[in-house]
């Protein structure tokens, strides 16, 4: 019914089988928005954070899912900066990902404010000197980046394209889009290092201050990094997904390779500086503000393998997976590799987030432990529904691979009824 | 001339930029911000023009003499007098939001007055010549104690009964240069603070305690003894029992012992509280002089305590709980009671005293709302006369327990707290002190009048010291070795200085572990219950739901319970406890 | 993130409590919550929930009987001087350092609620509102009306007792000097029945603060993180002054927790 | 924030960061005004026909978009950078040159029984246009795009009197499903349409009369090559959608191309061959 909607030469599913595909998301999706109702009406009373945990689930929520995003900016960057033509084949993808996880990450974070009706006055008052303001205004300025981005793919749709306004409209932004990379790319440096300046520069957590470079704690540059290492190893990861789920051929295995090659070699990079900035901090930073970091770990269930998983297994490794040829090449080994690199930023995230206030710093603090309780988890799930949501729509109406119709007549050895995939 | 409507539109356009470049429309946003900086519901605190007024608190004896900053006639903030000869500008949390005692709440607000005096009546009809009318007053030594005992003495066969019997030995304890107190919270609730912090300087604390109370963990010495074996130490101190006997009961070292014995040896002068065992040095307690009393007063009931009633013998039970005083487990008080229905009224502000048993609960004003004095506290040397003059007016329906009684026993009194203070003024002893300048004068060198005046605008009496005495400080029935009840392993040890229903206490326990929350047991965390959670407390007297602490202060094989009348009703002297899952 | 009239003498206020002193009997917190309007708990609130500007926390030295011994802390803003965490971190500059005091204030009516100060604070002093404020019918007729109440969502803390500050800077002008630092009492200082607690200019050399503060048996909350706190702490006893530093590692905490 | 803002002082940290916070919004806005107004111009000088063109050349697969002398095999390996106008392409220019395009000697090609004859000139998108003596210009579809737009034939055809412009849409084709728009392969005015029943769809009055007009026209020898390269697109697009193909009927092909596999996407179909994606 919706067949004038969908791009021509390209199969998606029955309308039917779509719709039953998105309702249970819809589901959860409303579910999640009752829940954060609930958060804004009553209070953050509905949450188990408290004093000492005044950050949870939403925070390591945010900036796991915006590193996660971070694939939107980089990938523009390498496609329109660097002219890593290549990438074109997944750019529409990660813009349509990156959106996801921005705006989810800010609708999270106006519920995670107990004053919502002030978030404006950061904008107002705006204090330079907090990492949060940075974070504030390039998160914002960055998303209206993002919805400019997705404009043209909206465009581009087999209707909307019939009208010749939108049509013209769609070609001549796409022409700008450069300058839309360009600043997308300005933006995200600062708010992904903002974000890990976020704790980075907490004197008073002595688990989390790090040292300054310049006018940024080194977390700072560490979130940069990491957040461009795993932003293409998301990309891999969902597109991969759809892939398997919609059962077709979407982009060249090159180009999957290459977003590991990419992903890899930042990887390593960063998991040096993590290594050397760990290392400082152990034997200088630490022990200066009067805490030794063993200490730290002498609290279960954190113990020291949290770093050893954080560094190697989930660094070290994949980065290691996602360099070598040989293993690139192996589908397995190249999903892996970008699914334990994800896993190490969220770790990473995790860490520095949750396990930051749950160390006591007086003396005769206590070592708390916390667990969500639903409404916070019910949002954080929420977050993830409108995710796919967005994406399945997006995916259904809207061109995200361009490969994927020649790649389609590549293929005729594919029979009819494998090609029905799931949208 | 005539503008086009193009034109038109191009000035308000124009304009409308023009005005982007002022500051007019961004101090206009920031003014208007205001409203989401301001909620409705958040109340707003009253203004009004602030002055000071003074009373006195008669939440305990130690009456500290209050400064209270008032909005109007509110008072929205109290603090201690500065150089106040007895409180000395101290004042305890519990004094400190003294101001919001009239809104616990649970606060009883009606009870059936008129049914409450018909059943008196009735009971009087009925009381045989064998059967009493009882007063009991859990604050003797006030002019409206004097009253009940003028009440029961005008009948033929009242009586007034009250916790403690007699109220004219104190302790000096600047005399002291040893205190040794058995489970007596010294440093945290008894006496009075100012005189406590003034002398603490000057003697040597040491504290026999089951738990590591308050005062335990204050003291010089803390001994920690077995829940209940403190009578047993002190024997030995005194040499009753050998050292040894004492060692197996208190779970102290024999040597240990001996160097507390020699240390009170060569520490004296000692004070000994909490002990019916150990005398003190003579010196360190005082017989005050009596407080001036009208002559015709004189005669009326005498105080008597509980024991001395015979069983099943009482008709009329008057209850006179209004100021907060010792409790009389209800268990010892109903084995009194006749068995065909005895009329048993209480003069409460909470239902969960006495009103539990009642069959009459008629509610009272409390402090800061009700006019009346407070009888000097243990470690007060001297006699004193002060009121609590009222801060704010009580709500409708209160009962005045003082004038009930006398009526319902016939007795015709008029403004007694007047008539006392003239009797006082009569004995020209000692001298007064006004809290507005701070200024204290001899009271013969006033006028009955001024007198008055002063003690009702914040002013106290004090008279001389009163003379050393051999007489033994009394401290109720002395605590019984604990029963050995198998099933029941804890021993329970009472903390007395439980937090009461006060909305803001909820500071001091529950948005802090600083106090034992009331209908809160604390235990020891090896306990194997969770911090917080709900349990069955239960001894042979009963059981009741408590909350549980956990405190590391707290030794295995102790139940620290805290001292709200349910709960104490369930702790008979030595009884033994379980807590349990519920 | 300056005050409006700048003085001629800046004033440096701060704290000594004598920790041998303080018996824990929790006077001060409850001034501090009559003077500053602090609601009592929702019934939901616990000790990780609740709204203490000035918390009085127990502290041991972590042995067993007859070795343990028990200390009480006071805890309420320690108003750092350098590098002031919680200043730094406020997207929206409600929270600021008056220079002329040193007072490290927070306006609730511009506060986001985002909470990040609460993370920076390392003594855990900064209390969010995570209720409306209610009282018991009645009971707000006896609000202090030198403070206004704050609403659910914003974070609040100890200010040295602001509204006492500003009637004592008035009755200052009143008096013709409107620019030198003025004396006043907090409500724990005012409080505190065993004189535990003392308060004044630190800048002043005469001040009792300032020469408390420079005696050996002072010390300040977690020193080396160089955040320079303006509450000092006094005690004779060796392992009070230890409760100042790092925490113990948890296989301590655990053998005396049991 | 703002200067007139209360609180707000001149500090580098507020210059700084202000500065480029409006700097980012400054580029932002100025972004959209541009593409804006550069649309809004393009719609006045009816450049949509055009862009609409080039979008679809854009979203053609690479392989689709190479240039004719790809198919000539003078280029290896060429991708149009014109959108098959090579009106104004150099480098066609100078190849005609080098070697023009000489006259074939037989009258038409016959391919898999489909006839090409070469008195005319071919567009990329299946249709011919042949010069009549008056000048006027006959435009039809090629003997592939009537077989593939079956019975019903050409649909929406422009009025007399309308103006069309190369690559611009000429008329549609319905056909089972399918809905593609022809490229026009002239510019000029409409003069006359014809039915079902005439072998020819369009007479146009070129603008341009002359040769240098039709310079982007496939000829002669470039035919063969294209049209089996064509049917080797047609193949692909129908064997990926229907996975079958039926296309030769003992060597000829057959006549309506949608009857002979219904299963088959025409849409699909049509808009590869048509070179609408």
């Amino acid at each position: 019914m919706d067949k004038q909607l969908i791009a021509r030469g390209v199969s998606r599913c029955p309308a039917l089988k779509f719709l039953l595909w998105i309702a249970p998301w819809v589901a959860l999706f409303l579910f999640g928005l009752y829940a954060a109702a609930l958060c804004l009406i009553k209070g953050l009373n509905q949450t188990n954070m408290d004093n000492r945990f005044a950050f949870g689930l939403w925070i390591f929520l945010d900036l796991t899912v915006i590193a996660l995003g971070a694939g939107a900016f980089f990938t523009g960057f390498l496609l329109y900066i660097l002219k890593l033509d290549e990438l074109s084949s997944v750019i529409n993808s990660a813009v349509v990902i990156g959106l996801v996880c921005y705006s989810g990450a800010i609708a999270v974070l106006m519920v995670d404010v107990g004053q919502p009706l002030r978030a404006w006055f950061t904008f107002w008052y705006p204090n330079v000197h907090s990492m949060l303001t940075e974070v504030t205004f390039c998160l914002s300025c960055y998303l209206t980046v993002l919805a400019i981005e997705y404009v043209p793919i909206v465009l581009r749709n087999r209707k909307l394209r019939q009208i010749p306004s939108l049509l013209v409209f769609e070609f001549e932004l796409h022409k700008l889009i450069y300058v839309l990379a360009g600043v997308g790319t300005f933006l995200s440096f600062f708010h992904q290092g903002s974000l890990g300046g976020l704790y980075g520069v907490l004197r008073g957590r002595p688990f989390a201050f790090r040292e300054g470079l310049g006018l940024w704690p080194s977390t700072f540059f560490l979130f940069i990094l990491s957040a461009a290492a795993v932003g293409p190893s998301f990309i891999l990861l969902t597109t991969w997904m759809v892939q398997i789920i919609t059962r077709k051929r979407l982009v060249r295995p090159e180009v999957l390779q290459l977003l590991g090659r990419i992903s890899g070699t930042l990887l390593s990079v960063y998991v040096l500086a993590k290594s050397v900035d760990t290392l400082v901090w152990i034997n200088r930073t630490s022990p200066e503000t009067g805490f030794q970091a063993w200490q730290y770990y002498s609290w279960k269930p954190f113990g020291s393998w949290i770093l050893v998983a954080e560094i190697v297994v989930c660094g070290l490794v994949p980065a290691l997976m996602l360099l070598m040829p040989k293993l690139r090449c192996r589908t397995g080994w190249l999903v892996t590799g970008a699914f334990l690199a994800c896993m190490g930023v969220a770790l990473n995230r995790f860490v520095l987030t949750v396990q930051t206030l749950a160390l006591p710093t007086l003396s005769f603090d206590r070592f708390l432990d916390y667990t969500p309780s639903w409404q916070e988890t019910a949002t954080f799930l929420a977050v993830v529904a409108y995710g796919v949501l967005v994406y399945s729509f997006s995916f259904r109406y809207f061109q995200l691979f361009p490969q994927e119709r020649e790649l389609k007549l590549e293929t005729p050895e594919v029979e009819e009824s494998e090609l029905v995939g799931r949208y | 001339m005539n503008a086009t409507r193009r034109q038109v539109l191009m000035f308000a356009g124009g304009s409308a930029v023009g005005v982007m470049f002022t500051p007019a429309p961004w101090r206009l946003i920031t003014d208007t911000a205001l409203w989401s900086e301001n909620w409705p519901g958040i109340p707003a605190p009253p203004r009004g023009e602030i002055h000071t007024r003074f009373t006195n608190c008669s939440i305990c004896t130690a009456g500290c003499a209050v400064r209270a900053r008032c909005v109007g006639d509110q008072p929205v903030e109290l603090a201690g007098v500065a150089g106040h000869p007895i409180s000395r500008g101290a004042l305890c949390p519990f004094g400190i939001v003294g101001h919001h005692l009239p809104y616990i709440p649970a606060r009883l607000k009606e009870g059936p007055v008129g049914q409450a005096a018909a059943a008196i009546a009735g009971g009087l009809a009925k009381c045989g010549p064998a059967e009493f009318v009882v007063t009991l007053d859990l604050q003797p030594g006030r002019t409206a104690s004097w009253t009940y005992r003028r009440a029961m003495g005008a009948l033929k066969n009242g009586r007034y009964i009250a916790p403690s019997v007699d109220a004219q030995v104190a302790v000096d304890l600047s005399k002291a240069r040893t205190v040794l107190s058995f489970g007596v919270p010294v440093l945290d609730g008894w006496g009075t603070p100012g005189i406590v912090n003034a002398a603490r300087a000057g003697f040597r604390l040491i504290q026999i305690d089951a738990v590591e109370s308050r005062t335990a963990s204050m003291a010089d010495r803390w001994f920690r003894v077995r829940p209940n074996s403190e009578e047993v130490l002190a024997a030995a101190l005194a040499g009753r029992i050998s050292p040894a006997q004492a060692a197996d009961a208190t779970g102290l070292a024999v040597a240990e012992i001996a160097a507390l014995a020699q240390e009170l040896e060569q520490g004296g002068p000692v004070l000994v509280l909490g002990s019916s065992q150990l005398e003190s040095t003579v010196g360190t307690v005082v017989a005050r002089h009596e407080t001036p009393v009208p002559g015709e007063w004189k005669k009326s009931a005498p105080v008597t305590d509980l024991a001395s009633l015979p069983d099943r013998s009482v008709r009329v039970l008057l209850i006179d709980e209004s100021m907060p005083g010792g409790y009389l487990q209800w268990s010892a008080i109903a084995r009194k009671l006749v068995a065909d229905n005895p009329v048993v009224v209480t003069f409460a502000a909470s239902p969960e005293g006495y009103a539990r048993h009642a069959n009459y609960a008629l509610p009272v004003a409390v402090y800061p709302e009700v006019s009346g004095d407070v009888p000097p506290a243990i470690d007060s040397v001297a006699s004193t006369f002060r009121i609590a003059s009222p801060l704010v007016s009580p709500p409708s329906g209160m009962v005045n327990p003082e004038s009930f009684i006398a009526t319902a026993a016939g007795l015709s009194t008029g403004d007694t707290l007047r008539e006392r203070a003239d009797a006082i003024h009569k004995s020209a002893r000692g001298a007064v002190f006004t809290y507005a300048d701070g200024q204290s004068q001899p009271l013969k060198d006033m006028k009955p009048d001024d007198f008055w005046k002063v003690l009702n605008a914040g002013g106290c009496w004090i008279d001389e010291p009163g003379a050393q005495t051999a007489a033994k400080l009394t401290f109720g029935t002395a605590a019984r070795p604990p029963e050995e009840e198998s099933d029941l392993p804890l021993a329970i040890v009472v903390a007395r200085e439980t937090a009461s229903g006060i909305p803001l206490l909820s500071k001091v326990y529950r948005e802090s572990n600083l106090r034992l929350a009331p209908g809160y047991v604390a235990l020891n965390p090896a306990c194997g219950l969770e911090d917080g959670s709900q349990a069955i407390f239960e001894t042979l007297l009963g059981k009741a739901t408590v909350g549980v602490t956990l405190d590391s202060g707290i030794p295995p094989g102790v139940a620290q319970v805290s001292a709200t009348p349910a709960l104490l009703d369930l702790c008979a002297a030595g009884a033994r406890a379980k807590v349990v899952r519920s | 993130m300056t005050s409006a009239n700048k003085p001629i003498r800046a004033a440096r206020y701060g704290m000594t409590i004598d920790l041998d002193r303080c018996n824990g009997c929790g006077a001060c917190m409850l001034a501090c919550a009559v003077e500053n309007n602090v609601p009592p708990a929702h019934e939901a609130a616990t000790d990780r929930k609740g709204l203490t500007w000035l918390r009085v926390y127990k502290v041991d030295n972590g042995e067993a009987y007859p070795g343990r011994r028990t200390a009480f802390v006071p805890v309420m803003c320690q108003h750092c001087g350098n590098e002031t965490p919680c200043v730094h971190v406020c997207p929206q500059q409600a929270v600021d350092i008056d220079p002329a005091t040193g007072v490290v204030g927070e306006m609730p009516q511009r506060c986001l609620g985002c909470r990040y100060c609460m993370a920076a604070c390392p003594y855990h002093a900064r209390y969010f509102n995570w209720w409306d404020p209610a009282w018991p019918l009645g009971m707000e007729k006896m609000l202090n009306p030198g403070v206004t109440p704050r609403m659910r969502g914003v974070v609040e803390k100890c200010n040295f007792c602001h509204g006492r500050w500003h009637a004592a800077k008035e009755a200052a002008a009143a008096a013709g000097k409107p620019d030198t630092p003025v004396e006043y009492t907090p409500a724990c200082v005012e409080a505190c029945p065993t004189g535990a607690i003392h308060f004044g200019d630190l800048n002043d050399p005469g001040s009792t603060v300032a020469k408390e503060a420079a005696e050996p048996g002072s010390f300040r909350l977690l020193e080396k993180l160089n955040t320079q706190p303006k509450v000092y702490y006094r005690s004779q006893k060796e392992w009070v002054r230890q409760v100042a530093s790092a925490p113990r590692p948890s296989a301590a905490k655990e053998k005396d927790r049991g | 924030m703002l200067p007139w803002n209360y609180g707000f002082h001149w500090n580098p940290g507020h210059v700084i960061f202000l500065g480029a916070f409006y700097l980012v919004l400054t580029t932002l806005s100025l972004t959209l005004i541009a593409a804006v107004r550069r649309s809004r111009r393009a719609i006045a000088e009816h450049r949509v026909q055009q862009i609409g063109w080039h979008a679809d050349f854009h979203d053609l697969a690479p392989r689709d978009r190479v240039c004719r002398h790809v198919l000539t095999g003078e280029f290896k390996r060429r991708e149009c950078p014109h959108a098959f106008d090579c009106r104004e392409c150099q480098t066609h220019a100078r190849l005609i040159q080098n070697h023009p395009a000489h006259q074939p000697e037989k009258p038409e090609e016959e391919l898999f029984g489909m006839a090409f004859p070469l008195d005319r000139f071919y567009h990329r998108g299946h249709t011919w246009v042949r010069p009549e003596p008056d000048g006027v210009l006959t435009v039809g579809l090629d003997d592939l795009g009537s077989r593939l737009a079956g019975k019903p034939g050409p649909a929406g055809l422009p009025l007399p009197g309308s103006h069309l412009e190369v690559n611009g849409t000429a008329f549609r084709v319905y056909n089972r499903g399918a809905s593609v728009r022809v490229l026009s392969p002239v510019d000029g005015e409409v003069i006359a349409t014809g039915g079902p029943e005439a072998d020819w769809i369009l007479k146009i009055r070129p603008t341009s009369a002359g040769e240098p007009g039709l310079r982007h026209l496939l000829r002669g020898a470039e035919i063969r090559p294209w049209i089996l390269r064509e049917l080797e697109r047609l193949q692909l697009s129908l064997s990926a959608t229907a996975g079958v193909a039926t296309l030769a009927d003992g060597g000829v092909l057959v006549g309506d191309l949608a009857a002979s596999c219904p299963i088959a996407d025409w849409d699909a179909v049509c808009g590869e061959m048509f070179l609408e994606p």
